[in-house]
């Protein structure tokens, strides 16, 4: 069950448009600049903004046609989403969050003392800490099993180790889920570890060179595994990062 | 159905009626709930069907609208208020040869007089002070409470220094900390009273009428002020 | 007769704001629900038409509430089609009348207080696959309980204190319609200042009661701050 | 005395609308921040002093405002003394009555809409070195603006619809005092129904467009949800 | 001017007990497992809570003591913090939200460029990205030319290249501003290029060794400039780590 969007919407300074494609059981890592559109991307997904122009399909199901003037209400998508900047319920304890939308509560636990939340399941979430927080979101969202997951910067707030359990929590899970997983970040490592594909995208469109612009700049910092400096063709860029990822995969 | 009488009864006459309420319900056996309210609204409540026996108003006019239309026996009067010049200070009175002298005096900056549109009392009075030539002159000294019984609160409080009230209100213990100079020139006040049709218990509505115009009845009257 | 008793009316005007405060925290919620979240058209027209209420005054509001239940009103018939009962001058229709006057003290704190919720929880609740209705449960209400409590607070208090429209409408039937602020009016009518007195004290002791009882209900409220 | 005629009653109820409107955003908004944002000794019973106007009926409230703001009253005597001059039956009057019950309707929902702030804008304006006051106007009060309508139209709309308690303080005085509501509740009494919808009507839509003009004001509100 | 704290508070699974000094010019970075306690010595520095036993003193000026129960109140400290879940003010625009506590407008235009958000200035907060926000917290809080500067995870939601201007930026301001930071990460490389001091905390106390751990679990990940397995006394990680930030500060 593949996800597919093509999606163009005029922003605040430029106009979003792009294409997508994430089969089930893989992950799309979107990254890019502050302010490019990718958080925009992941909510037109989810059906919280509606696109100017465009199509989103389900496997089967069509979820947004703007020709045909198809909608499906984000209640209906069976999607999960954590989002950027995580909106706990504040009213209810972090076990009762996870449980939220679960239909399984012994998942919400297996969850939460897999991500070392358990402890926290009676605190309400004004009174734990940011990297808690945002794990309780990624549990909240894992456990309603959705069909389709979206995550925003979702490990944004960890410390490297904590970030390092997680990803590897996730990159199990995708296997077993089999479901599309989009996914922002940051972190190009996460991206190069996680990601089946890496989209970069800039101004909201797709640029493949900004990755390379990218390593780049943060050659520096024992990111770059070889020297990109001349070649500025997009083939050669992308056999660039396969290499990366599999040297980080390791 | 139950024996009781559900009456409707002007507020100006709520204490006399208290009493001569216990005394007939000692004598005939029926109880009696009373309804207190303002005339106007009483009359509207009676053309929306409300389940009152007899109903007591504070004028002759809105009796008479009723039996015009059918909804009520021939009215009848039950009792007649009078309009006195009442005030809180003991020694008012004393000081005035009548109440056209008082109500001039600079020493009463305002006057009570219960709104003429809507009480009787007030129409009442505004008549006296028309009669006496004083209305147009005393403008500026007017405050005009809702009702009568307002009229008297205003007085017996000293928010005013006179207020225009019923003699009813005058002879009660709180009237009696105060004094009253009567009023010749105002008309007395008639209530009219009818039975209404819609009662299921006309004899004892009728009965209850006739025991207004007893002489037990009327010495309860005389008693607050009524005649 | 039994004007000075209180029990029986304290006891009818306690049931009246009960019931009111009930049956208003739940249709105010869904008015403030449409209000705040959905496209209402001509949404100026409908809230004027729920503020109406409280710019007429009670007894004017009383008087075309009487008519509009009354035998000849448009309500008032089908009421009794349907039912085969009067509604004037029933605890029924008090209760009614009652959550008319007060509507606007219940959509307005509950309209605020949703207008306030953080949009991304409730997106975040959509996402999670709830329905409107279920959000609106399981998310907007806990999270909206000081607009609640200013909701009950102001048309529980307001329901005791109310009786102009509840005497217009109800009639102040004892043992049914007669609620213990038209004990006080008549206490105070009456001169029996002392009663009044008595009658107030305990007006403002069950309203303190009930806001103790709503501020514990409300203090289990997270986001209060204490500074 | 001209009952009939509209413009002097409305104008009069217009301009103390405004007026009680205004010093109670400004005396509920303090009071209510008060209560959310202070320990204040005794909370529950500060509380219920705060709503006791509205769990009074009107006429009762109105009866105690003018034994204390008349001459005899603490508060009618500490007025005579600073301004020699009285307060009763003047517009000053009615203002202040007015403020006294209306108060719940200001403080209710402000402190609905303090309490929803953001805990974390509060905790970055101190950090950012603002005084409790300097946060107050510049972060408390203009993300309060859906509490500020709601108070705003519960004030003024029910100042223009009360008048047991202004008419008790104020005495009804052609053009001083006498306000729409109580030309609109004569009109009732004495039968003029006609006059009595006309004068609602003009109500209504005094009220239609102070709905308009707030509506317009709170539009900017950032936080409104469309779904 | 240095900002000395000794600070000890009970917290819901552990208590918090540390003692810190910042001499101005200077950065401390503060690093730690998520849920560790760093947030909290933020928050108590700048008067949000209150330590259960503990002294904090700016230059001369004493802000916190139990002893004597001295407690000087945010608002008088004169301290500026870029919070975690940053708190903008959603009924005012970008650039009024830089401006709030500024003396100085040209400053706040000035900062605004500088970190790439000029042209949001007309924007409010709530229609602008995570990243976009985070900068404009930054700009608000360095707008008020505070005499300290608390800094939560300041750059969390920013892409590496952005990240790495603003940090430059930061590390120049150090210089001017001459006056004590204090800085919480859970970017390692963060912490080596800014921090003149680098503390970790672990479950509230300050815990030298986790930064080895934290060493070991992502070395494969191109952190590690040599081999640190064997050591584990507390002098050599610390000459270790200076050796590590003497290569990353190039
Ligand atoms: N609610 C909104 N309405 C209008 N424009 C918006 C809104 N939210 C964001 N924008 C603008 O759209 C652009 C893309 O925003 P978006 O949040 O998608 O960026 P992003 O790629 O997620 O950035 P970041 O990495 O900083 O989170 C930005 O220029 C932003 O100012
Ligand atoms: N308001 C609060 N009341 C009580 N305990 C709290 C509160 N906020 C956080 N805690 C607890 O105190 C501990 C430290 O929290 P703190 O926010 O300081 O962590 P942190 O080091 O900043 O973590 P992170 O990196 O995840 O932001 C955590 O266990 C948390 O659950
Ligand atoms: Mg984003
Ligand atoms: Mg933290």
């Amino acid at each position: 069950m593949a996800l597919r969007a093509e999606i163009r919407k005029k922003l605040n300074h430029f106009t979003l448009d792009v294409s997508l494609a994430c089969a089930g059981g893989r992950i799309l890592s979107l990254v890019g600049p502050s302010g490019s559109g990718k958080t925009t991307i992941l909510r037109i997904i989810a059906g919280l903004d509606a696109p100017d122009k465009g199509t989103i399909t389900c496997g089967e199901e069509s979820w947004v046609n703007t020709g045909t003037g198809t909608f499906l209400p984000t209640q209906k998508r069976r999607l999960a989403m954590v989002f950027q900047d995580f909106a706990l319920f504040p009213h209810l304890s972090v076990f009762k969050n996870v449980c939220f939308a679960a239909r399984d509560r012994s998942l919400a636990e297996t969850l939460m003392k897999r991500f070392g939340i358990w402890h926290l399941k009676d605190t309400r979430p004004q009174s734990i800490s940011g990297g808690e927080r945002q794990r309780t979101a990624i549990c909240q969202a894992l456990a309603r099993e959705p069909r389709v997951l979206l995550m925003d910067e979702p490990f944004s707030a960890l410390d490297p180790v904590t970030r390092r359990k997680l990803r590897m929590a996730v990159a199990e899970m995708k296997r077993e889920l089999e479901i599309p997983i989009i996914h922002v970040t940051h972190d190009i490592r996460e991206a190069l570890f996680l990601g089946d594909e890496i989209v970069p995208v800039v101004s909201g469109k797709i640029f493949h060179k900004w990755l390379l612009q990218f390593m780049l700049t943060t050659r520096g910092e024992g990111l770059c595994p070889s020297d990109l400096t001349a070649r500025e063709d997009q083939e050669d860029i992308e056999l660039e990062i396969y290499d990366m990822r599999k040297e980080y995969k390791r | 159905s139950e024996e009781k009488l559900l009456v409707a009864v002007a507020a100006n006459f709520m204490v006399p009626f208290a009493e001569i309420a216990a005394v007939f319900e000692k004598e005939s056996g029926w109880r009696i709930e009373p309804v207190f309210s303002s005339t106007g609204k009483l009359y509207a409540q009676i053309i929306n069907n409300a389940p009152y026996d007899v109903f007591l108003a504070a004028d002759e006019y809105r009796p008479g609208l009723l039996f015009k239309d059918g909804l009520c026996e021939e009215p009848f009067v039950y009792a007649r208020g009078e309009i006195v010049l009442f005030s809180e200070q003991s020694d008012f009175c004393a000081r005035f040869a009548d109440w056209t002298e008082a109500v001039q005096s600079d020493a009463v900056k305002k006057i009570a007089i219960a709104n003429p549109e809507t009480a009787p009392y007030g129409a009442a009075a505004v008549a006296g002070l028309k009669d006496a030539g004083l209305y147009e002159s005393l403008q500026g000294k007017y405050v005009f409470p809702q009702d009568i019984g307002q009229a008297f609160q205003y007085a017996s409080t000293g928010s005013v220094q006179a207020g225009f009230c019923a003699l009813s209100s005058a002879m009660t213990d709180q009237g009696k900390k105060g004094c009253y100079l009567p009023v010749k020139q105002a008309p007395p006040v008639i209530q009219a009273a009818c039975v209404l049709k819609r009662t299921q218990n006309r004899e004892a509505a009728q009965g209850l009428a006739t025991f207004l115009s007893t002489q037990a009845g009327i010495k309860i009257k005389e008693k607050y002020g009524y005649r | 007769m039994d004007t000075g008793s209180i029990p029986g009316p304290l006891w009818i005007s306690f049931k009246l704001a009960a019931a009111t405060t009930i049956v208003l925290l739940a249709a105010g919620s869904f008015l403030a629900y449409l209000l705040v979240y959905r496209k209402v058209p001509a949404r100026a027209v409908v809230e004027s038409l729920i503020s109406l209420p409280i710019v007429l005054p009670p007894t004017v509001l009383g008087f075309y509430l009487l008519i509009l239940m009354g035998p000849k009103g448009a309500f008032g018939r089908a009421w009794e089609g349907i039912f085969d009962s009067s509604l004037l001058f029933t605890f029924t229709g008090i209760v009614i009348a009652s959550v008319f006057s007060s509507l606007p003290f219940a959509v307005q704190p509950l309209k605020a207080a949703f207008a306030k919720i953080d949009r991304r929880i409730l997106e975040n609740a959509h996402v999670l696959g709830l329905s409107s209705l279920a959000t609106f449960f399981r998310v907007v209400v806990p999270n909206s309980a000081a607009g609640f409590a200013a909701a009950a607070i102001l048309v529980f208090l307001h329901t005791m204190g109310e009786f102009g429209v509840i005497l217009m409408v109800g009639g102040s039937i004892p043992g049914e319609t007669k609620v213990a602020s038209i004990a006080i009016f008549e206490a105070v009518e009456s001169l029996r200042y002392r009663d009044a007195w008595v009658l107030s004290l305990v007006l403002a002791l069950v309203s303190f009661s009930f806001l103790l009882v709503i501020n514990a209900l409300n203090k289990g409220e997270y986001d209060g701050i204490k500074s």
